[in-house]
């Protein structure tokens, strides 16, 4: 989120989209139910389904599953053509006016510089023009033929109301309804919270729907205000953590990135790094990058970790492909190439798109290890359960361990939620049996590990028996020990920012104070300041909120730098001057920027330095155009999901997105409309969290069995009544649910191909107190998005037929 | 010691000292051992019921689930009661629902109810076995008991809860109690009417009526019987 | 039998004494604001936690309904309905809490036999003192809402207590705290019904023109209320009752036929007695006896010699 | 001895029933006068509280936690009920039905409670001891990694082990995900992922 969940309440619009904040998010949902009630709010819902969170919207609009960056596009257009933007800021805070290279271009769908082969793009036409001067060319007049804001027009020209009708099946009267509401917060006086999800990641374009909105958003000068910008609503109560921490194949923590072959040693890795500003004057966060990458080497090898080797560089693998995220990993596993899977509390048997291919890839490993607080399906996908796991155990040789770990409730320690805050947590009670934490299962593999390493000596042991370890108790490092990693520290006497010396062994006060001379050491340099050496900032219970801005600024920690609202210098206009003085966050009072955030900008940089906003981007303004950080696209363009039940009508030659990567034999296991007619589409239900509450008794109460929903029409097709029990299948495997034929799923009439949606829950596996069921997975294709690798769980076909009950359940 | 007892006013003395003046006795047999024992198990449960709906009935009464235990064993048992009850009254209906099969006798016999009333069984109609007050007591506890078993099913909720609709039950639960008010009420007259006329308790109790108290009610019936087998004797010696 | 957790009380079923009436606490309500909820039976679920409820796993029947009906163990279950607008042609999803209502008249405390087993509270609050409770379902035809659950367990009813515990010390019910969206709001009576009215008017302002506060006066109004955007059609909401009374079966069970009944058995007693004292008994006379015998005897006669007649005759005679 | 029925008798019997309604009616029998009734008594008057966050959504909802036990010595805590906490500037004490039931999730009879071990081809689960668990686990990770660990890749130093790989999960703390961190990236490990991906 770049705001917090309490901000929503001062949203004039806001637009559920690519989510279903209702349902999965309820406790947050509130502010934007106090955002009607006290606000006068309207919501507005678009979804394929009428969700929990329409039953109590102001205007719900149908979407065809897969069809959002049309729609989104079309509504861009809309403002555009109306002129319904908030001119000032998007001239001044906005890269509308740079101009693009010679040769950047779009042709039927695919960008300048495609490789059919590769599935993939050179980018290099994908920038701003440099001048003489080695800054970005810009036309303030916005009338140059290649700068960004005549490129965006003509892009999205095609995606007319018709045109958006046709191709998401939403009526055009319901989608203009929309515009028009959207439109209202041009005004720098209103603004729209746009809440999303996995609605919107779970596709092959996933991160270009977002950008979509970010257009959107953007020209109606919406981020970086109160009651604005793009909530990302994440799922589970740490992933915001585990992301910042960077538990992914190609992350060091705080978003640096694992070196890959390419870049041989220290000095070609941070060239391509340390990204100078593109506009004079301006500040670029990243010409810190060395100062915070230079610091993690310090907290992994500490002294061993010297300038003299490049910071133990060599100590970090080198990635030969972008990323070994999981699917490329199960892949791997399918083709025998793995010998086994170290399991954190993950089910990734009913988590990753094909559940067959979960199966065999599994039964080809040599060993896995589940460490999980409950037992899982993936921990027993050698175990016959009938219908729901037909497994033959005697011939999967594959050997199991399932360690028992501690929950929230025996440990303490901190999660980042959706709005950054790190917030601590402590231990109510002891764990049940030999329930171990991971810190400490980890911590003895680790040890284990040194100790054979330095007898037995093996492969490259250095990074290993010179890992940083000097945990009082070293079998059982403590949540505070590891917090103070994160936070940062001086290894060595070093200057602060004001010249003043600052001791060895001194907890830092931020990243600012961080060095590239190996003085300091810190594990995440967005987290710095959460245990500094005031003490434990997380653990901080202040709920006072100056200005009710639904800040709360001494609540908990949140990074960076406390920093409640991302980008909160656009929340003023060029003078520094607050857009509304009802949504002032900061503000410039003539020597120093003050107010209720933590500016998100040089805190003495008057507004006529005209250092752009957005400090993070080399040229300090937001992107309605990205260059080459996309990789599929400096523009969002509207592809069909890899199994659609229509053609791309914008694009008829494209089938797919062309940048996103997909395995040659799940290439093969996609299916076509004729055999599978219907779009599919899975989700949560409030009722539940993912595969963890089927082991709750009560929430097992409160939606006992797995079901899939249809509308009416297609239920009447079928022959199929409510509460009966279908089969719903796919080119790659079958499953069986109960059926809710429903109202609030309707046909949607697609350029007058009438289109069914069937909505498959996600919640049921085959151990819990719920009833005995499926998970949508044993469906799902295998294809991730271009650029996070997600994989396509909101759009897929299928076919759907009355049948009889599973061996063990009840009619 | 064995005290003889003068059955004609049930009062207690010396048979020598009225021997002489006492003349000869018929005895007339009026109910088999048979049915007297079915009389009273109907009889003591139609106690037990009384007392265990009064309970639940009015709070006034709700102390009477004392007597069985509590509230939830009185209206546990309570219906219970009710089944035995209905399978011993449908004997007892058997037995006797001929007998009660209204006649023109009846009907006169209601005409002068007044002449009832005021003992002027000279001024009535010979009766046969049954006079029409009897028969209104025989048919008005058949009808009530039936009415009062099938609402009772209906609100027996611990086995026939979810068989009918709440409204359903809201009638039968005021059917149920009316009948029951009325039930009562009849049977407060037949006992009384047991008291009133002397002579009639020995019928249920001993199974015989002296000749004087067929010759008196039920004419009729004495007549078919006259002749036939009744001993004959001052007293009976016969211990009960 | 009062504690420290205890509270003065209003009304108690089957109880002659009248409770004191000079105390009175301020009355509570909670406001169910049915266009706020997003029902995601959080309510349900903190109802069962807080009450150490667990009702059956049960299965799906083509519903959203979990469990599908108010049970012994379930207190509290969301309603679900879809409801095309004709006016507007929208789907509606109209979700609403059903549960106790907590009458001001309750028709179950009216119907109750058993002393002690519902009371109603100073503050308004409706519960069931169970240990007091017989379990003959009376409740069950009291109640207008069709609320009480009897267990076939204990035999005893069950029903939401409002969290009578809670709010004893001084908390809000469970449900009302856990609410997510403050869909379910708890507080004085007055209050609740102001907050109501705000709310009203900002359905109204966005086109419900038929929003209103659902406080039904068939009952001497309630301590649960809904905010309803249809407040013309409660019906609309999984069978709201439109105007929900006492059913007139139970108020003359109650009422007349208790009167009539116990007036018609005591009078047939007493008019027995009376009876007995000016007509008195009806006593065969010694003539009586004698023709009863001679009419025998004639009939023997006629009979002629008849063994049957010896024999009896004989076996009856006197020694 | 004879006693027979007679119009006294009969008065009895009557009045002995007319006498169990009356007493009743007068009110014997335990109808005591009522001025108030005992509701359940407050559950919750001497548990302790401690301060934790729902582990479930990233709303991160405040909870506070109910224990049986004051962590005296011989007293062993057990969580017996979660509220919402009123302080908590997101949720303000509400909870929604996962959280309003995360009791049932501490409490689950699913919960994992000793070290397991599935041989190969077997069709069942065995207990074993940590260390049987951890040294067999160490010493497959090294074997692997001393037999598929990628040093070079032609004159390029690469450093990376991919053929076995981790998994982080996304309801750990902060503090155990950097240590996950550190030990799996010590290793070389380039399979390495979590569930922000799905």
């Amino acid at each position: 989120m770049t705001n917090l969940w309490m901000d929503i309440k001062h949203a004039d619009v806001i637009t559920v989209m690519g989510g279903n904040a209702a349902e999965a998010h309820p406790c947050g949902f509130k502010w934007v139910v106090e955002a009607k009630a006290h606000n006068n709010a309207k919501l507005i819902v678009v979804d394929p389904r009428f969700t929990r969170t329409a039953s109590v919207a102001d205007l719900y609009c149908p979407i065809r599953p897969g069809s959002d960056i049309a729609f989104l596009s079309g509504v861009a257009k809309y403002l555009l053509d109306n002129d319904k933007i908030q001119k000032r800021y998007v001239n001044a805070y906005t890269n509308a006016g740079y101009v693009v290279r010679e040769g950047y271009d779009f042709q039927d769908g695919l960008f300048a510089g495609y490789d059919a082969d590769k599935r993939d793009y050179d980018k290099t036409t994908w920038d701003y023009e440099i001048g003489p001067d080695g800054y970005a060319v810009v036309d303030e007049t916005l009338q140059h033929p290649r700068c960004v804001m005549n490129l965006l027009k003509q892009h999205i020209a095609i995606y007319t109301p018709e045109m958006v009708e046709t191709i998401c099946g939403s009526p055009k009267e319901t989608f203009l309804k929309v515009c028009e509401l959207i439109a209202t917060t041009s005004s720098p006086e209103r603004t729209m919270a746009s809440l999303y999800a996995l609605g919107w990641t779970h596709h092959s374009k996933g991160s270009q729907n977002i950008r979509a909105m970010c257009i959107v958003q953007t020209l109606l000068g919406n981020i970086g205000m109160l009651g604005g910008g793009m909530q990302a609503l994440r799922g589970h109560s740490n992933i915001q953590g585990l992301t910042d921490i960077g538990l992914m194949s190609n992350l060091i923590p705080g978003y640096l990135n694992i070196p890959v072959e390419k870049e041989p040693d220290y000095g070609s890795y941070i060239a391509k790094r340390q990204f100078k500003p593109l506009r004079p004057g301006q500040t670029s966060y990243w010409q810190n990058y060395n100062k915070f990458f230079v610091s993690f080497q310090k907290a992994m090898w500490g002294d061993k970790a010297q300038k003299e080797n490049d910071w133990a560089y060599d100590y970090l693998p080198k990635l030969d492909v972008p990323t070994y995220d999981v699917m490329r990993g199960f892949e791997l596993a399918k083709q025998g190439k793995m010998t086994g899977y170290v399991i954190q509390g993950f089910n990734p048997l009913l988590s990753f798109p094909n559940r067959a291919k979960m199966t065999e890839a599994f039964s080809k490993m040599k060993f896995i290890v589940v460490m999980d607080p409950l037992k899982t399906e993936t921990a027993r996908f050698w175990e016959n359960h009938g219908e729901y796991n037909p497994v033959d155990s005697a011939k999967i040789q594959t050997e199991v361990f399932e360690l028992p770990t501690t929950l929230f409730v025996e440990e303490e320690g901190s999660l980042s939620n959706s709005s950054r805050w790190l917030q601590w947590h402590w231990q109510a009670s002891e764990p049940p049996g030999e329930c171990r934490s991971d810190i400490e299962i980890m911590a003895a593999l680790h040890l284990r590990m040194k100790e054979m390493y330095q007898h037995e000596g093996g492969a490259f042991p250095d990074p290993i028996v010179n890992l940083k370890w000097d945990y009082a108790i070293e079998h059982a490092p403590t949540a505070v020990e590891l917090a103070r990693e994160l936070n940062g520290y001086t290894v060595a006497p070093t200057a602060d920012l004001n010249g003043q010396t600052m001791p060895a062994g001194r907890q830092v006060d931020g990243f600012a104070q961080l060095k590239d001379d190996g003085t300091t050491a810190c594990a995440c340099w967005i987290y710095s300041g959460c245990y500094t050496e005031k003490g434990n900032t997380m653990a901080r219970r202040d709920n006072t909120d100056p200005g009710d801005r639904g800040i709360a600024p001494n609540w908990a920690f949140a990074w960076p730098a406390n920093r409640r609202v991302l980008y909160n210098r656009a929340s003023c206009d060029p003078d520094g001057k607050p857009w509304s003085e009802k949504k002032k966050l900061i503000e410039w009072n003539g020597k120093q920027w003050v107010g209720f955030d933590v500016p998100d900008y040089g805190v003495t940089v008057a507004p006529d330095k005209g250092v752009g906003p957005f400090i993070l981007n080399q040229e300090g303004v937001a992107r309605l155009w990205t260059r080459g950080l996309m990789r599929d696209g400096p523009f969002p363009a509207h592809y069909e999901p890899f199994e659609s039940p229509v053609a791309n009508v914008a694009f008829p030659k494209i089938k797919g997105a062309p940048a996103a990567r997909i395995f040659k034999d799940d290439l093969a296991d996609l299916g076509t409309s004729e055999e599978f007619p219907y779009a599919a589409t899975s989700y949560r239900l409030t009722e539940h969290f993912h595969g963890w509450t089927k082991h709750a008794r009560i929430n097992a109460i409160l939606q006992p069995e797995a079901f899939v929903e249809i509308s009416e029409q297609l239920a009447k097709e079928k022959g199929i009544a409510g509460g009966s029990w279908v089969r719903v299948w796919s080119k790659r495997g079958s499953l069986k649910a109960k059926a809710v034929v429903t109202k609030r799923i309707k046909p949607l009439n697609c350029g007058g191909k009438t289109v069914h949606v069937v909505g498959i829950p996600q919640h049921w596996g085959f151990i819990g107190h719920t009833k005995k069921g499926w998970h949508p997975n044993s469906l799902t294709p295998v294809v991730g998005d271009a650029n996070t690798e997600t994989p396509e769980f909101k759009a897929w076909l299928v076919n759907i037929e009355p049948t009889t009950p599973p061996s063990d359940a009840v009619a | 010691m064995t005290i003889h007892t003068d059955i004609r006013d049930g009062e207690t003395r010396p048979l020598h000292q009225a021997r002489h003046e006492v003349p000869e006795i018929l005895y007339v047999p009026r109910y088999t051992g048979l049915q007297r024992v079915n009389h009273w198990i109907t009889a003591i449960l139609f106690t037990l019921l009384t007392l265990s709906g009064l309970a639940m009935f009015s709070p006034y009464l709700f102390s009477l689930t004392g007597l069985f235990g509590g509230g939830q064993a009185a209206r546990a048992i309570h219906p219970w009661f009710g089944v035995a009850l209905v399978v011993s009254f449908a004997l007892l209906f058997v037995r006797f629902w001929r007998l009660n099969i209204p006649n023109k006798d009846d009907v006169e016999w209601s005409m002068k109810i007044g002449d009832v009333v005021t003992n002027r069984e000279d001024r009535l109609p010979e009766l046969g076995k049954y006079n029409a007050g009897q028969k209104m007591v025989f048919w008005g506890q058949t009808v009530l008991i039936a009415v009062m078993f099938v609402t009772g099913i209906v609100i027996w909720n611990t086995y026939f809860g979810g068989y009918t609709s709440i409204e359903t039950q809201r009638w039968a639960l005021l059917g149920h109690s009316l009948a029951a008010v009325i039930a009562i009420a009849i049977i407060v007259v037949h006992i009384y009417a047991g008291i009133w006329v002397r002579g009639t308790g020995r019928a249920m109790v001993r199974g015989t009526v002296t000749g004087g108290w067929a010759y008196r009610h039920h004419r009729k019936w004495f007549r078919q019987l006259a002749g036939t087998k009744m001993r004959r004797g001052s007293v009976d010696k016969r211990g009960s | 039998m009062a504690d420290y957790s205890s509270l003065d009380i209003r009304q108690r079923s089957a109880s002659t004494e009248t409770p004191p009436e000079i105390r009175r606490q301020v009355e509570v309500a909670k406001l169910i604001d049915v266009s706020k909820c997003i029902g995601c039976k959080a309510c349900q679920s903190a109802c069962e936690e807080w009450n150490d409820l667990r009702d059956d796993v049960g299965v799906n029947t083509g519903t959203y309904q979990n469990p599908h009906d108010l049970t012994p163990k379930t207190w509290t279950l969301m309603r679900f309905t879809e409801y095309d607008n004709p006016q507007t042609n929208n789907l509606e999803w109209l979700i609403r809490k059903d549960g106790c209502m907590h009458c001001t008249e309750p028709g179950c405390l009216k119907a109750c036999p058993a002393p002690g087993a519902i009371v109603q509270y100073s503050n308004g609050i409706v519960d069931f003192i169970e240990e007091n409770c017989i379990g003959c379902g009376y409740c069950v035809k009291g109640c207008p809402f069709n609320i009480p659950r009897i267990s076939q367990t204990d035999h005893k009813a069950y029903k939401c207590t409002l969290c009578s515990d809670r709010v004893a010390v001084g908390q809000a019910p469970a449900c009302a705290k856990a609410c997510p969206t403050g869909s379910i709001m708890f507080g004085t009576k007055q209050a609740m019904i102001e907050q109501a009215h705000e709310r009203v008017d900002d359905l109204k302002s966005r086109g419900f023109a038929h929003a209103g506060l659902y406080d039904p006066a068939g009952v001497g109004g309630t301590h649960v209320m809904y905010v309803l955007h249809h407040n013309d059609q409660p019906s609309l909401y999984s069978g709201l009752p439109n105007d929900p009374k006492i059913s007139p079966l139970v108020a003359f069970w109650k009422g007349g036929a208790k009167v009539f009944g116990l007036a018609a058995m005591g009078f047939a007693a007493v008019a027995g007695f009376f009876h007995y004292v000016t007509a008195g008994p009806n006593e065969v006379v010694p003539e009586e006896e004698e023709e009863a015998v001679e009419l025998d005897q004639a009939k023997r006669r006629e009979g002629g010699r008849e063994t049957g007649h010896e024999a009896g005759g004989t076996e009856a005679r006197p020694h | 001895m004879t006693v027979q029925v007679s119009r006294r008798g009969l008065l009895r019997g009557v009045g002995a029933g007319l006498a169990g309604g009356s007493l009743g009616a007068l009110g014997f029998g335990g109808l005591e006068p009522a001025m108030a009734a005992a509701v359940r008594p407050f559950k919750l008057a001497q548990m302790r509280e401690t301060r934790n966050t729902c582990p479930y959504c990233s709303v991160a909802c405040g909870v506070i936690l109910y224990s049986l036990g004051d962590r005296s010595k011989n007293a062993r805590s057990s969580v017996m009920h979660v509220e919402g906490d009123p302080d908590h500037p997101i949720n303000r004490g509400t909870l929604c039905p996962k959280g309003a039931a995360l009791l049932d999730f501490i409490h689950a009879d699913t919960r994992t409670k000793y070290p397991l071990h599935r041989a190969p081809g077997a069709s069942e689960f065995k207990r074993v001891s940590w260390d049987f668990a951890l040294d067999r686990i160490a010493r497959l990770l090294k074997e692997d990694r001393d037999r598929n660990f990628v040093a070079k890749n032609g004159d390029l130093t690469v450093n990376r082990w991919v053929t076995t790989g981790f998994l982080g999960a996304s309801a750990t703390t902060n503090e155990t995900a950097w240590l996950t961190y550190k030990v799996v990236r010590s290793t070389g490990a380039l399979v390495f992922d979590n569930q922000a991906r799905v």
